[in-house]
């Protein structure tokens, strides 16, 4: 017997309890992956060489290096230079901070596949660099990587349970701790699949409506 | 037809008398790579007049606007807008190359229509027009939304105000960039091929318009163009350009009809001008 | 001198571990670069069953997390009389999971490509076939690569995770060490931060070389 | 670090006899079984061993996995035998079929230097709402706790013993506990200088009776044959005395040594 | 237009003897959405003949080359293209909606050169000439760079081969599409606005060039322009469109000279042509 439905319905309110855990490290993470991935976009085009410079290897470095790590050292290195947060705090700040080095590689395909006559008519009317960015290319350069954007948020609901590392329990490791009291795996870690399913389905078709309504009246 | 022209407002020939130029090109060059697109480009422009600028395809016209609206950066030579320097900027005595807020303060006094329109494609007809108004003049919400209904109307696309760009004809994108160039009151205005995708019917009654904002303003025009009848029409002075240098200027009657050079008279006779300024 | 010894003998145990990681990174890309191009452009196929076909798999494969994916099939599927080795349950696993996200990729910067494109391969009478090859899918590949580079980056991450199904890679072999070493955990993990990005910094540099390739004709 | 693409299939005492060659499953957890300098060993790897070797079954091919990961990977026939001191629980005997004990040890608890909460029990933990532990996640320490009254939002769940001491030596949390064994090994391979185990440590009593932590080796159900000749091959290892020199180099002492019960008893209590 | 029929040939005034039309719309109707654009246009063009369509901005002049072009479907009415159906398909006596695959053959005798060009970016502009023909019609590699290299050569662009388009003038890019729509040798051409980035001496050689390959080959032209001229020059007939129909028709000389609308009367006018097919 691979699957006992009683069972299953036994642990589902265990599971449930902790889902606020999985989204808020989540969604927290996503927040500031977008904001600080894009002030990380900006920093790496500055004109000022040595900003762009170290931006460039401190994007590399954190991108090409696995985030539990990065999170061990925030949760248990930087206590002894004194700096102490909470363990989700933690978690969202190291996530966010891992994926938006992710994030600011998209948004720069996103930036570089605005049309150049675009610079061109806002430069014409005179727009200041800023207005520019946020009249003129930011708006056009989101609607592309929408998509793309959407796979960041589904990642990062499945990259989570990597917070164990650091104490915080979501889904995934409530099912491994349910499962290990029981030695009935499959339910729990099952359970917690559909459950991912059903978030980033539902996350996928929130992209698709954004898709669709920034892409109305464009081609 | 034009090919007689008033003597009232003198040309370039015969400078405007107490005026000082609003766009003065100076030993202007440019180079692509190898490729040396301007090559000495002298040239002024004064402020309410009108010239049209000929030429053949791939002389250097857009280029040289591109010049003045800081798309592109000179190579070599001064351009001065309203007697201040555009590329450069005088820090005691010297000039240093201009930075992006100088460039921002001397621009104001420029607009551009550009030939490929470049209309903000995420934004409705109505707030191309407004946004810059808004965000860069700092007008009112209603003022704006006022002028740019006003100016729709004038070239004929008040019906179009809450459609996408995507979703209008050449012309009508044409006429849009127009107009959005025209609701920020530059002094000099540059128009790239401005009625290329319009017909015949369209280009007059843009033509009414501009004439007529011209004639309010004082704003000097810049005017690229292909239609010999449409220089003819609209312009106070003509330049062709050829190889890179403005060949030869002058009122339209004159530089059509007895063309100094030998170059522009084959240019012009290829258009099917004879001498007398008749399409043949 | 103390000191040198301990770097060594961290070396010497991670090293190994590389090698699974090198693989598994290499061969996975592969299959999921493969897998992208047939997720995506199934996504924009005229045919509704193609297109939903695609559409099902890849949010399956998305949405559902690696870890649940690699408990899959190498916990359960021996159930169903299906026996893979780790290094294929592995490889599977990745590729599916990776090209699930690859295949937005592909499909966002399909979409990209200016409508007039399209047209002028109409115009000029190819089949829906030569348009995408020859005119859409060269224009798009420039859009796709940052995002596929990041892809390629969390791949080699991902790999980490197959530890699950008892490949000794990297990541594994740190934490290992770490359970009989553990007053030099911080020198394990700066380590294995290292050689990361060793893996990776090639890679990048790799793509900027692919992105470079593909940027002719742009001004 | 050679990847496995493809396998034959099956699996039995059978199949082991004729290639000579067995495949266990382990956790790292020190000193039951882990990974040192590239070799496997501790308590019930080298058990493992030398029963095997008796049964002409010289090959031993290691499989390291997560603590999780153990029963599945049993069931799914990834390996034949889990050697990693899994205790003998009720709930497991209904998984997998338990060799008779190899240890019998009780708990261990560290605490920070000079047991500022003063605990000496699970109880004492009880007691002092604000007092947290660090357990690994999936151990049956968690439920000791429970039972003695400690609150759910008291335990912290970690991934590995490292991190319980890393947690523990930077102020996170004022406990930690595991096995006994365990907790000596770890807290000497990492060398954390504000953490100390407490000496006097009460072992849970739990319905009436102390706990005691009754470790052996396990296989699939259905491989009985298995189970009987590593029972037999135990049951020499302890006459002999073998078995106490074979554990004893992982901190294991005398009183350590399993009674008399088999393992079909302990999972029926 | 249809208001003089003669029972021969239901369309030009001078019909042409012994010749089916090559291309021939049937009460061709196109709406996007609420916005009816074509409404009932009934049009035929015969073989070797060119034809210009002139009009106003936004009257749906480049929405009826689209729908001969397979870009865009017609709401009601049919096409027939050398005798076929374009978007539909006889099955046993019945029509129904062509598929792709019948469309990529009728479509084989149609190319079109687009009123913004939409050259291949990521090719050079010698790529742009050769790619179809290897990969639509089969045509070797050498051959079809030979071809390539040859129609370059006549629309003046053969020192920019190895180019890529985006470091082009408007101009040159246009000549560069019409010289990829030119060498697939379609029987019929759609040009919008062919010229209307191109000086007078180049449009004189793109004319040329055009004019050349149309007699060569019986290649029919319809030929979308705001430039009367042009029209005058090139155009065996010429229709006027507005209103989502063809108004009226004639040879240049009729159509101009003596317009029977009024609507084209004004058109006319605005343009500045008197009765005499002179500019005023
Ligand atoms: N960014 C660039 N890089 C390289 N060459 C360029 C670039 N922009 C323009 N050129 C070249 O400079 C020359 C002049 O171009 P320009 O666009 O100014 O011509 P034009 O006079 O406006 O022609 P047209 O009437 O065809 O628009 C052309 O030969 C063109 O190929
Ligand atoms: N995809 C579309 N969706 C909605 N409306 C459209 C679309 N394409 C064209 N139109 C509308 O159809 C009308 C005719 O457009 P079309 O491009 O055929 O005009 P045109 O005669 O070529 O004009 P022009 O001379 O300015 O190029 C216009 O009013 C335009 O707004
Ligand atoms: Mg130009
Ligand atoms: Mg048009």
């Amino acid at each position: 017997m691979i699957w006992d439905w009683q069972y299953a319905f036994e642990i589902l309110p265990r599971l449930l309890k902790v889902a606020h855990v999985t989204i808020t490290a989540t969604l927290g993470a996503f927040v500031v992956a977008m904001i600080l991935g894009l002030v990380l976009a900006f920093a790496r085009r500055s004109t000022n060489r040595l900003l762009s410079g170290v931006t460039y290897f401190v994007v590399e470095f954190i991108r090409s290096t696995p985030p539990f790590v990065q999170l061990f050292f925030l949760f248990f290195v930087m206590p002894q230079f004194g700096i102490t947060m909470g363990a989700l705090m933690t978690g969202i700040l190291g996530l966010g901070i891992h994926y938006s080095t992710f994030l600011s590689e998209v948004y720069r395909a996103g930036i570089d596949s605005v049309d150049k006559g675009q610079w061109e008519a806002a430069t014409a009317l005179n727009f200041t660099s800023r207005q520019k960015w946020v009249h003129i290319i930011l708006p056009q350069a989101i609607r592309p990587i929408i998509p793309v954007m959407g796979n960041y948020l589904i990642t990062l609901f499945k990259e989570t349970p990597m917070l164990l590392g650091i104490t915080v329990v979501e889904m995934l490791s409530q099912a491994q701790i349910i499962g290990s009291q029981s030695f009935r795996y499959t339910e729990p870690i099952t359970m917690v699949g559909i459950f991912f399913l059903i978030l980033s389905y539902g996350a996928s078709l929130l992209v698709k409506r954004i898709e669709l309504r920034m892409d109305i009246n464009r081609r | 037809m034009s090919n007689i022209q008033s003597t009232e407002r003198p040309h370039t020939e015969a400078p405007i008398e107490g005026k000082d130029p609003i766009v003065r090109f100076k030993n202007i060059s440019k180079s692509f790579g190898d490729l040396q697109v301007l090559n000495g480009v002298d040239f002024d422009l004064y402020p309410g007049e009108r010239v049209a600028i000929i030429g053949p395809s791939g002389s250097g016209k857009t280029t040289m606007a591109r010049l003045l609206m800081t798309l592109e950066e000179p190579t070599d030579g001064f351009i001065e807008v309203d007697g201040r320097q555009l590329w450069h900027k005088e820090v005691n005595g010297n000039f240093k190359k201009a930075d992006e807020k100088h460039l921002h303060e001397v621009r104001g006094d420029i607009g551009m229509v550009f030939q490929h329109f470049h209309l903000f494609p995420h934004m409705t007809v109505l707030k191309n027009l407004m946004e810059a108004p808004i965000k860069v003049k700092g007008m009112s919400k209603a003022k704006a939304r006022e002028e740019a209904l006003a100016m729709l109307e004038k070239v004929g696309m008040a019906g179009f105000a809450d459609q996408y760009p995507a979703r209008l004809s050449g012309g009508q994108q044409q006429r849009v960039a127009i107009a959005r160039a025209l609701v920020m009151h530059p002094k000099v205005m540059l128009f790239d091929e401005p009625t290329s995708a319009l017909d015949p019917e369209t280009v007059g009654e843009v033509l009414e318009v501009i004439k007529e904002i011209a004639k309010d303003r004082e704003m000097a025009m810049l005017l690229i163009t292909h239609e010999m009848s449409f220089a003819r029409d609209i312009a106070d002075r003509i330049a062709f350009f050829d190889e890179g240098k403005i060949q030869e200027e002058g009122p339209p009657s004159q530089l059509l009809n007895e063309p100094k050079t030998e170059r522009l008279g084959e240019f012009l006779h290829r258009f099917g001008i004879d001498g007398k300024g008749h399409n043949v | 001198m103390i000191l040198i010894e301990v770097h060594l003998e961290i070396l010497k145990n991670l090293l190994p571990g590389a090698v699974p990681t090198i693989q598994l990174t290499i061969l996975g890309a592969m299959l999921a670069f493969v897998l992208s191009f047939m997720g995506g452009l199934g996504r924009l196929s005229r045919f509704a069953v193609v297109r939903g076909l695609a559409g099902f798999i890849v949010e399956f494969f998305r949405g559902t997390s690696l870890l649940v994916q690699l408990f899959w099939l190498f916990y359960v599927l021996p159930f169903m009389g299906i026996r893979l080795e780790s290094g294929m349950v592995g490889l599977l696993a990745l590729g599916l999971n990776y090209g699930a996200y690859g295949s937005e990729v592909v499909r966002s910067a399909v979409l990209s490509v200016p409508k007039g494109q399209h047209e002028a391969g109409i115009a000029l009478n190819m089949t829906a076939f030569q348009r995408m090859r020859y005119i859409i899918i060269p224009q798009a590949f420039r859009t796709m690569i940052p995002s596929f580079g990041n892809l390629l980056i969390e791949l080699l991450k991902g790999t980490a995770l197959v530890s699950l199904v008892t490949i000794p890679e990297m990541t594994f072999e740190a934490l290992v060490m770490r359970t009989s070493d553990a007053a030099h955990t911080l020198e394990i993990f700066t380590w294995l931060l290292l050689i990361y990005f060793a893996i990776a910094y090639p890679l990048t540099m790799l793509m900027r070389w692919v992105e470079r390739r593909y940027s002719l004709g742009r001004l | 670090g050679r990847l496995q693409f493809f396998s034959s299939g099956e699996s039995a005492l059978q199949e082991a006899k004729d290639q000579k060659s067995v495949v266990i499953g382990f956790a790292n957890e020190k000193p039951y079984a882990y990974q040192e300098d590239g070799k496997v060993t501790g308590e019930a790897v080298e058990i493992a061993k030398k029963i095997f070797k008796n049964q002409g079954i010289t090959n031993i091919k290691p499989v390291l996995t997560d603590f999780g990961s153990l029963i599945p990977g049993l069931k799914a026939g990834r390996f034949d035998v889990i050697t990693a001191g899994m205790y003998i629980t009720p709930e497991r005997c209904k998984q997998v079929a338990f060799a008779n004990p190899e240890y019998n040890i009780g708990e261990g608890l560290a605490v920070q230097k000079g047991n500022p909460k003063d605990i000496h029990s699970y109880k004492d933990v009880a007691n002092q709402p604000d007092t947290t532990i660090a357990v690994m996640k999936g151990a049956i320490e968690e439920s000791y706790m429970k039972d003695s009254g400690v609150k759910e939002n008291q335990i912290k769940f970690v991934a590995d013993q490292p991190t319980a001491v890393a947690l523990l030596n930077s102020g996170r949390v004022d406990g930690v506990t595991m096995t006994g064994p365990s907790l000596l090994a770890i807290l000497q391979s990492a060398k954390a200088k504000n953490v100390s185990v407490v000496e006097d440590f009460k072992q849970p009593i739990i319905d009436g009776k102390e706990i005691k932590g009754i470790g052996a080796a396990a296989f699939r159900p259905e491989d009985k044959d298995f189970v009987k000749i590593y029972n037999d091959g135990l049951a020499q290892m302890k006459e002999s005395g073998e078995l106490y020199d074979t554990i004893h180099p992982f901190g294991f002492t005398k009183k350590d040594l399993p009674g008399d019960e088999t393992a079909e008893e302990i999972c029926k209590q």
